[in-house]
């Protein structure tokens, strides 16, 4: 009669090391690639907008006059579409989560 | 840290969100990440609870639902947004049926950006949050009997 | 022995001036008088002097007898009669058989009996007696108030609340002779009173159902007394004994048959199983009736005798099936009761399981048993009275008797509910009475056989479920109500006042109560007693002072920020108004209903079968009288 | 094309009877949606063994009465309900009607209006494949 | 000398409590393969619970909670200082009554669910408790806790194992673990959401919950009785039944209350009676 | 008086991830009527179509479903190459295979835990998802992303991966199914939780068909029908059979579900050696005219997207009818006569995406 058939593999979790990562205490080492929040090389930018106007979001503002690129972390999905569309490359996809705010703020700005 | 820091019991509700962020806050408390080491029960009952995780942009007909589950949480509480639809209504910013975040209908403590906002980063939340719960309760108990 | 006669006759002298009565202030004024003039009675005879086990009195007037014979003839005559007029075939043989044996008893032997003990009073019958005097009058009095709402509420049914105030009084000194007759011809003629009241009682309110019940009730009656005559005919012809305190001194193997007869008639009076039927049935009836007849004190008439008839069945093969009998019937009602709604029919299993639980006491026979079944006796019918009436007045308000109608209660009739609770956790509460006569019945049982402990363990968990049931339901509180208990009247508060005070100070006193009357009686007939010991009551009466300052107590104590929510509805909850947004934007209101397990524990499901069983074991039960 | 897809016209007198006729036939529905062209399109599609076969309305405003077609396949009520909360489509007789209640939306009826003009763009210079409205 | 060990009692009793829930939240962790929470965290989760505000649907609810941990003290009391063990019983379910009755006053719907199957609870685990009574009586002839601890030299687990494994079974309902968890139950996630307690917050909870932990030291010093005279060897068999009651809370699905009910009254019957006739036929 | 109470199995409820709301007309522990509503997720996300075109719309068809997001940008995509007649390389067409497979794998072994966790058995809700985090590792190795991958795009895919990395997925994935087996045998043997599974929502084949369910709940009843068999992206090429079951109650959902995961790591496996080499994505150009009806495979059951374009950058109308509201129906018609205990194991049964059914 199959009862505790889960015994196995609980009695192995309990003698075994838990699986859990410690997060806080050891830091997570994300895989290359992983879409995490957008970094701006700012001398490259020629401030053209063509990232403005196709992020999904909204999420960015471009002032030319001022040469300002302005991110909004609370807007941002990390599509990754940016990245793409930029035609000077100067935008890139770095690991890492942006951290949690305590309230909206006005967005980050870069300028050259 | 004080003692009474590490207990927060949170409560988890999905406004019209994608279910994406709502699978991870799962996931924080299964083995990988296990938030219960900081003492986090995931209840579901907005009676017991201290934070409360809401994921997803509001609309017409989760307005009174995030309003009721609020009013039923015993003071002091923490409302922490979780995903980009949380913080400002994400992609679904222009859609007629979205009001927006959560903070069109209670005041928000704390936004935790990410579109799928992974486990660490709502661990992140929840331990931030802490402060802030910490910082209500002070308030609370430092004038008599005035809930904040 | 004046007060012994007083109180057998006065009731009938009050029967009689009341069914002259027209009006109704002077019929107040009977009855309460009346009343009054009981309890004191009842009361002046704790003066007597009980040192010697049993007192008996010698009564002379030998007419007494023929007298009895005359009545029994007019009410054979009488039921003949009305069984003819309404067609009930299967009453005129027993009638029939039960005059004839009577006549032919009286004529053949009647003038070799001599001079009998008429009446007898020990400590056993001195409880009886207050229990018929403090709660009868106090249900007779209660009646006043109720029946003018009855007939208020019931138009169609004929006012005919003179018969009834008579036939309640006779009732009451029928029962009075039963608790003090020695002789067991005058036993049996008071035993055929009560019968042919409870019959007339039952068909008060005329329409078929009722009659139909009535003559159940007579019928199961008549069959017991019927029993009854017939082992007292074997006692005399074979023994020559025709006094109680004469066969409680036999020899017990030699006179088991007809003590088996006779404890059939008391398994019948008191709705044992195979019989239970007729007091489940006799429910239509007013609730004083349901009060007085069907819990407090004629069913415990059928008990009296068994628990007389008690030491004749210690160790006895005998005394085995009628304890197998009651306990199995505790068992099985008790479960039947979970599944039931209306108020008045849980009361009924109730007062049915709890007199198997007595029987079984009887059954024991060993003097641990007997002092529960005594104690059984007075919690079962001070409480179950209390929350009869209570019912009553409820009925009376909220129109309809079925449990799921008291929804919020506390609200609507706060007093009467309190009282309610007061009874119910008399009923099944730990540190109040029934716990207490369980706990020793337990004892009581362990020592004498197993099977008995599984029944007894099954129905107790039983009892508990639709007990805290009904008190969640009066308590939980869906929909807010405002207060409607007004228009009651005093007559019918100042009972249920004394009852609810008389609960309580029978639970705090149990332990004087059992000092001074219960164990002496025990001693009287076993030489040794149960005591409890000095350890357990003062635990027992911490706890009960617990209780008590629950019912008390201020039910506001919070803590210091306290703020009024709505309960939880997923959310959906419309604020402040106990309702949520349902499907398709439907209001819904909050809608709270118990448990009723037809499925499991449905009176079609267990009724048949445990009346299969226990006429299984009546069965044996005559097979071993006979043999 | 992938698969061919059978894409049927017709009239909303003829609707009650063809979906019988693929009730019959043993096709389970698999979905009605509408879209706002200048007046109204209805789709009916069904579906057996991956055989695929749409049947579509055109009406000229929401105004005109529908048939609920919910009697022949009960599941359809949910459709029905969405299609008349979001278009306003008046529907006869569903079997499950919430009448109106089905989404609780900020502006009802929204995916009514009137798309703008669609902005004249050139054609793109293959010409549209197009739908081969075969008609069978 | 019943002052001081009353008090003594009142004390170490919660910290027991307290400490057994902490090891077990912690045991139950790891065998889910996760970290877990500190050993002391149903102390932090009382400690907050005490500093919260206290929401009521009705005002009068609360006072039904003091009164159900006044009585729940007052049992552990009467057995710990050698008492008549079935009023401990009794009393134990006057405490439990006004949990009850507290559900009830709750007057919500899934308060009313959960109070419903803690009385389906209470009737399943009562014969078997029973039992455990009548068999203690019949084994070491008395009633009182303090001379069956004393007295009663050849362990009490030699003639009644039945009544023992009866015991642990029916021990699963009255620990809240998981085939019968059917009321209110530490599992996060349950279809009637917190059952009883769902209508009790901050303070009136943190009662609840130290309770809780008084009966799970009564329970445990119940099954220790098995072993009376030797205290160490009560006390580990009460610890390994206690881990075998983890075990089984990470192993088994939640049953529904139709399989608690008769699966109990089932194993009350045979372990349970059975135990009993055999004490009965050989004594 | 009837001895009926309501139950809200509420927007909000600890069993339920997403809010669906259910009026439970109860007896005693029997559900005599189960009236849904929802709508708390609905966002109106297709009227976004008017606001942004066709190629931007992906990111919006993604995030329509947290679960199983990776094939409703795919099946969007597959809609709109099919109206322009985009010919997408084959190897993008086996790595959305492979995605579209590891996206079910992770989605049923979430349901797996899902369940568990609503019978009340938490030990095993938290091994399923333990076991689940290992293939969101892979996940985001390949894509970058956990649950929204974000790597589908009109005319092909976003990243590639190498075939050695492929073969060493497949191979880690061969060994995880060593302990997918265990668990599921816990799903399938253990007598707790078949107590809890078997004879509860029995549908008949009959019934599911009538009713319209989709996927797992059709496939359950003893109906093999798969929208893979459409041979869309690369499942031309590859050989598989529908997985069904006869008895139609949970149990068989279960084992079907636990069966498919097997299949899936199979399929990744043979993806894993046939995939061809050569370009990811091929250039789209012009704008879409005309009508289409994809139709894919997702975990719960078939998807359908209608794109209808008219020779503009933004589609003209595009609806999504997701198989969660092809199967609550089905859903409905089985609760009635269930126990209350049962109810969180039923709406779970037809595993609910109320974002997918409520857009």
């Amino acid at each position: 009669m199959p009862v505790f058939t889960i015994s196995g593999m609980i009695l192995r979790s309990l003698f075994g090391r838990p699986a859990t990562l410690m997060y806080p205490f050891e830091p997570r080492e994300y895989a290359t690639g992983s879409r995490g929040h957008i970094e701006i090389d700012a001398g490259t930018c020629i401030y053209c907008g063509l990232c403005r106007r196709k992020c999904p979001t909204a999420a960015l503002a471009v002032d030319r006059e001022a040469k300002v690129w302005e991110i909004d972390r609370l807007r941002c999905i990390s599509c990754g579409c940016c990245v793409e569309v930029c035609p000077k490359k100067c935008l890139s996809m770095a690991r890492g989560y942006s951290p949690a705010v305590p309230s909206a703020g006005e967005p980050e700005k870069h300028h050259a | 840290m004080s003692l009474m820091q590490k207990s927060p019991w949170i409560i988890h509700y999905d406004g019209s969100s994608c279910n994406g962020c709502d699978i991870e806050v799962l996931a924080a408390l299964t083995p990988m990440y296990d938030v219960e080491r900081f003492g986090v029960i995931n209840t579901g009952n907005p009676k017991h609870a201290d934070i409360f995780l809401i994921t997803g942009s509001v609309n017409e007909q989760n307005k009174s639902v995030v309003r009721n589950i609020y009013d039923q949480m015993p003071n002091p509480k923490v409302v922490v947004a979780v995903g980009i639809c949380a913080c400002t209504g994400g992609i679904f910013r222009d859609c007629y049926n979205v009001l927006g975040g959560p903070d069109k209908v209670i005041p928000v403590d704390l936004y935790v950006p990410g579109c799928a906002a992974r486990p660490e980063s709502i661990i992140d939340g929840v331990i931030r949050a802490l402060a802030v719960w910490e910082e209500k309760r002070r308030s609370l108990t430092g004038q008599k009997g005035t809930p904040s | 022995m004046e007060t012994l006669v007083f109180l057998i006759l006065y009731p009938v002298v009050a029967a009689l001036a009341l069914i002259l009565i027209r009006g109704d202030s002077p019929r107040r004024f009977v009855v309460v008088a009346s009343a009054v003039l009981l309890i004191v009675a009842s009361c002046w005879l704790l003066k007597y002097d009980y040192s010697a086990p049993v007192n008996l009195y010698q009564v002379h007037a030998d007419w007494i007898r023929l007298l009895m014979q005359i009545v029994e003839l007019a009410l054979a005559a009488y039921m003949i009669v009305l069984a003819v007029r309404h067609r009930k075939w299967p009453i005129v043989p027993l009638v029939l058989a039960s005059a004839g044996v009577g006549l032919w008893f009286e004529v053949v032997h009647v003038h070799t009996m001599g001079k009998g003990v008429a009446l007898s009073l020990n400590r056993f019958s001195l409880i009886m007696a207050l229990i018929t005097g403090i709660v009868g009058s106090l249900i007779a009095v209660y009646a006043l108030g109720y029946m003018r709402t009855y007939h208020a509420h019931e138009k169609d049914v004929p006012d005919k609340r003179r018969t009834f105030f008579f036939v309640i009084f006779v009732f009451l000194s029928a029962m009075f002779g039963i608790v003090f007759s020695n002789d067991l011809l005058w036993f049996y003629f008071f035993w055929e009173i009560t019968t042919v009241c409870s019959f007339v009682l039952i068909a008060y309110r005329g329409d078929q159902e009722s009659i139909n019940n009535a003559f159940l009730a007579l019928g199961y009656n008549l069959a017991g007394g019927l029993a009854m005559l017939l082992g007292i005919v074997i006692l005399f012809s074979q023994h020559g004994i025709f006094e109680l305190d004469k066969l409680l001194l036999h020899d017990k193997s030699v006179v088991m048959a007809p003590v088996i007869l006779l404890s059939i008639a008391g398994i019948v009076k008191s709705a044992q199983l195979p019989f239970s039927s007729w007091l489940v049935g006799a429910m239509v009836a007013p609730t004083p009736v349901s009060a007085l007849l069907h819990s407090s004190t004629m069913v415990k008439a059928g008990v009296y005798l068994l628990v007389k008839l008690a030491p004749l069945f210690d160790g006895t093969y005998a005394g085995l099936l009628v304890a197998l009998l009651g306990g199995f019937t505790f068992m099985m009602t008790s479960m039947i009761a979970i599944s039931q709604s209306d108020a008045k029919k849980v009361l009924a299993y109730s007062t049915i399981a709890n007199l198997g639980l007595i029987v079984m006491c009887a059954g024991i026979g060993t003097y641990e048993a007997l002092w529960a079944a005594v104690l059984l006796i007075i919690f079962h019918a001070v409480a179950k009275c209390l929350l009869f009436l209570c019912v009553g007045s409820i009925a009376h308000v909220i129109g309809t008797r079925d449990i799921e109608a008291m929804d919020a209660l506390v609200l609507a009739m706060p007093r009467l509910t309190w009282l309610m609770l007061i009874g119910m956790a008399g009923m099944f509460l730990a540190p109040f009475g029934m716990l207490i006569s369980k706990w020793a019945a337990l004892v009581a049982v362990i020592d004498a056989n197993p099977i008995l402990t599984f029944l007894l363990i099954y129905g107790s968990g039983a009892t508990l479920f639709f007990w805290v049931k009904w008190m969640g339901r009066l308590l939980s509180v869906s929909q807010l109500r405002e207060n409607i208990e007004t228009g009651i009247q005093r007559t019918i508060w100042a009972p249920l006042y004394i009852l609810g005070f008389l609960m309580t100070a029978v639970c705090f006193f149990f332990p004087y109560m059992s000092h001074r009357m219960i164990e002496p009686y025990v001693t009287g007939v076993y030489g040794t007693t149960f005591t409890m010991s000095p350890g357990n009551i003062t635990i027992m009466i911490i706890m009960m002072g617990l209780v008590f300052l629950f019912f008390v107590s201020r039910k506001e104590v919070n803590f210091r920020n306290t703020r009024m929510v709505d309960a939880y509805l997923g959310g959906a909850n419309l604020p402040g108004s106990k309702a949520f947004t349902g499907s398709a934007g439907a209001v819904q209101k909050i809608v709270l209903r118990n448990y009723y397990l037809e499925k499991y524990f449905g009176e079609k499901l267990l009724l048949y079968p445990s009346i299969f069983v226990a006429l299984g074991l009546l069965i044996v039960l005559i097979i071993g009288a006979v043999a | 094309m992938i698969e061919p897809q059978d894409l049927r016209e017709t009239t909303l007198e003829r609707l009650i009877g063809e979906v019988q006729e693929f009730r019959d036939a043993g096709y389970r529905l698999v979905q009605i949606g509408a879209t706002r062209t200048e007046g109204f399109e209805i789709n009916y599609s069904f579906d057996r063994d991956l055989k695929f076969v749409n049947l579509k309305i055109k009406i000229a405003d929401n105004s005109v009465e529908i048939p609920s077609i919910s009697g022949v396949y009960w599941n359809a009520f949910l459709y029905e309900n969405e299609i008349h909360d979001l278009f306003g489509l008046k529907i006869r007789n569903i079997k499950i009607d919430y009448r109106g209640t089905f989404y609780k939306v900020a502006k009802p009826a929204a995916f009514a209006e009137k798309p703008a003009a669609p902005a004249a763009r050139k054609r793109a210079a293959k010409p549209a494949a197009g739908t081969e409205v075969s008609e069978t | 000398m019943d002052i001081l060990s009353l008090t003594l009692y009142i004390v170490l009793a919660p910290l027991f409590g307290g400490l057994l829930a902490g090891v077990d939240r912690r045991i139950t962790a790891r065998l889910q393969g996760r970290f877990g929470p500190p050993i002391l965290q149903p102390f932090y989760d009382v400690a907050k619970l005490f500093c919260k505000e206290t929401l009521v649907v009705r005002h009068t609810q609360t006072v039904y909670i003091i009164f159900f941990v006044v009585f729940m003290v007052f049992t552990g009391g009467i057995f710990y200082l050698g008492g008549d063990l079935l009023l401990v019983i009794f009393s134990m379910m006057l405490a439990n009554t006004f949990l009850i009755l507290a559900g009830y006053r709750g007057s919500s719907p899934y308060s009313t669910v959960g109070t419903e199957r803690e009385l389906l609870q209470m009737m399943a685990y009562e014969p078997m408790v029973l039992f455990y009574v009548v068999a203690i009586y019949m084994a070491s002839k008395t009633f009182y806790v303090g001379q069956i601890a004393t007295t009663s030299h050849p362990m009490l687990i030699k003639s009644l194992p039945g009544v023992f494994l009866g015991f642990v079974y029916v021990l699963t309902i009255k620990l809240r673990k998981s085939p019968f968890d059917l009321s209110t139950s530490h599992h996060g996630h349950q279809e009637i959401v917190k059952g009883i307690t769902t209508e009790y917050t901050g303070p009136s909870l943190a009662l609840i919950e130290i309770a809780h932990w008084y009966e799970n030291i009564l329970l445990l010093g119940l099954v220790a009785l098995f072993f009376a005279p030797h205290l160490w060897l009560g006390v580990a068999a009460s610890l390994t039944v206690y881990s075998l009651e983890i075990f089984i809370d990470n192993a088994c699905a939640r049953a529904r209350w139709q399989m608690t009910v008769f699966s109990s009254w089932g194993i009350a019957a045979v372990l349970g009676f059975g135990n009993v006739l055999a004490l009965t036929l050989f004594r | 008086m009837t001895q009926r109470s309501i139950i809200p199995f509420g927007p909000q409820h600890p069993v339920l991830p997403e809010p669906i709301h259910l009026d439970l007309v109860v007896e005693d522990e029997t559900v005599v009527e189960a009236i849904p509503s929802i709508g708390f997720v609905h966002r109106g996300l297709e009227s976004l179509v008017a606001k942004k075109d066709f190629q931007e719309f992906v990111y919006v068809a993604e995030r329509i479903c947290g679960i199983c997001s990776f094939i409703h940008g795919m099946t969007y995509c597959h809609g709109v190459e099919q109206i322009m007649e985009i010919e997408v390389p084959p190897r993008a067409q086996y790595l959305r295979t492979i995605w579209s497979e590891l996206s079910r794998i992770h989605s049923h072994l979430l349901w797996l835990g899902l369940t568990a966790d609503a019978f009340g058995f938490e030990s095993l809700f938290m091994h399923s998802w333990r076991l689940r985090e290992k293939v969101l590792d892979i996940i985001e190795a390949t894509t970058g992303g956990r649950v929204i991958f974000g790597s589908c795009k009109v005319g092909g895919v976003r990243r590639d991966i190498e075939n050695a990395a492929l073969r060493t997925i497949a191979a880690t994935l061969q060994d995880y199914a060593k302990e997918y087996r265990e668990i599921g045998g816990v799903f399938l043997e253990d007598l707790t939780v078949k107590r809890r599974l078997c004879g509860v929502g029995v549908l008949s084949g009959e019934d599911a068909l009538q009713l319209g369910a989709v996927g797992p709940m059709l496939r359950a009843s003893g109906v093999a029908q798969d929208m893979r068999l459409l041979k869309y992206a690369a499942y031309g090429e590859i050989d598989f059979s529908p997985v069904t079951a006869a008895e139609g109650d949970s149990y068989a959902r279960c084992s079907v579900r636990v069966r498919e995961i097997f299949q899936s790591v199979g399929i990744i496996r043979q993806c894993a050696e046939k995939i061809p080499d050569g370009a990811i994505e091929t250039k789209v150009a012009g704008l879409p005219d005309g009508e289409f009806y994809a139709r894919t495979e997702q975990p719960r059951g078939e998807v359908i997207y209608y794109v209808k374009a008219n020779g503009t950058k933004n589609l003209e109308r595009l609806r999504v009818r997701t198989p969660t509201f092809a199967n609550i129906p089905a859903m409905l018609k089985v609760m009635p006569g269930c126990q209350l205990a049962d109810v969180p194991v039923l709406v779970l049964t037809i595993d609910p995406c109320i974002s997918c059914t409520e857009r």
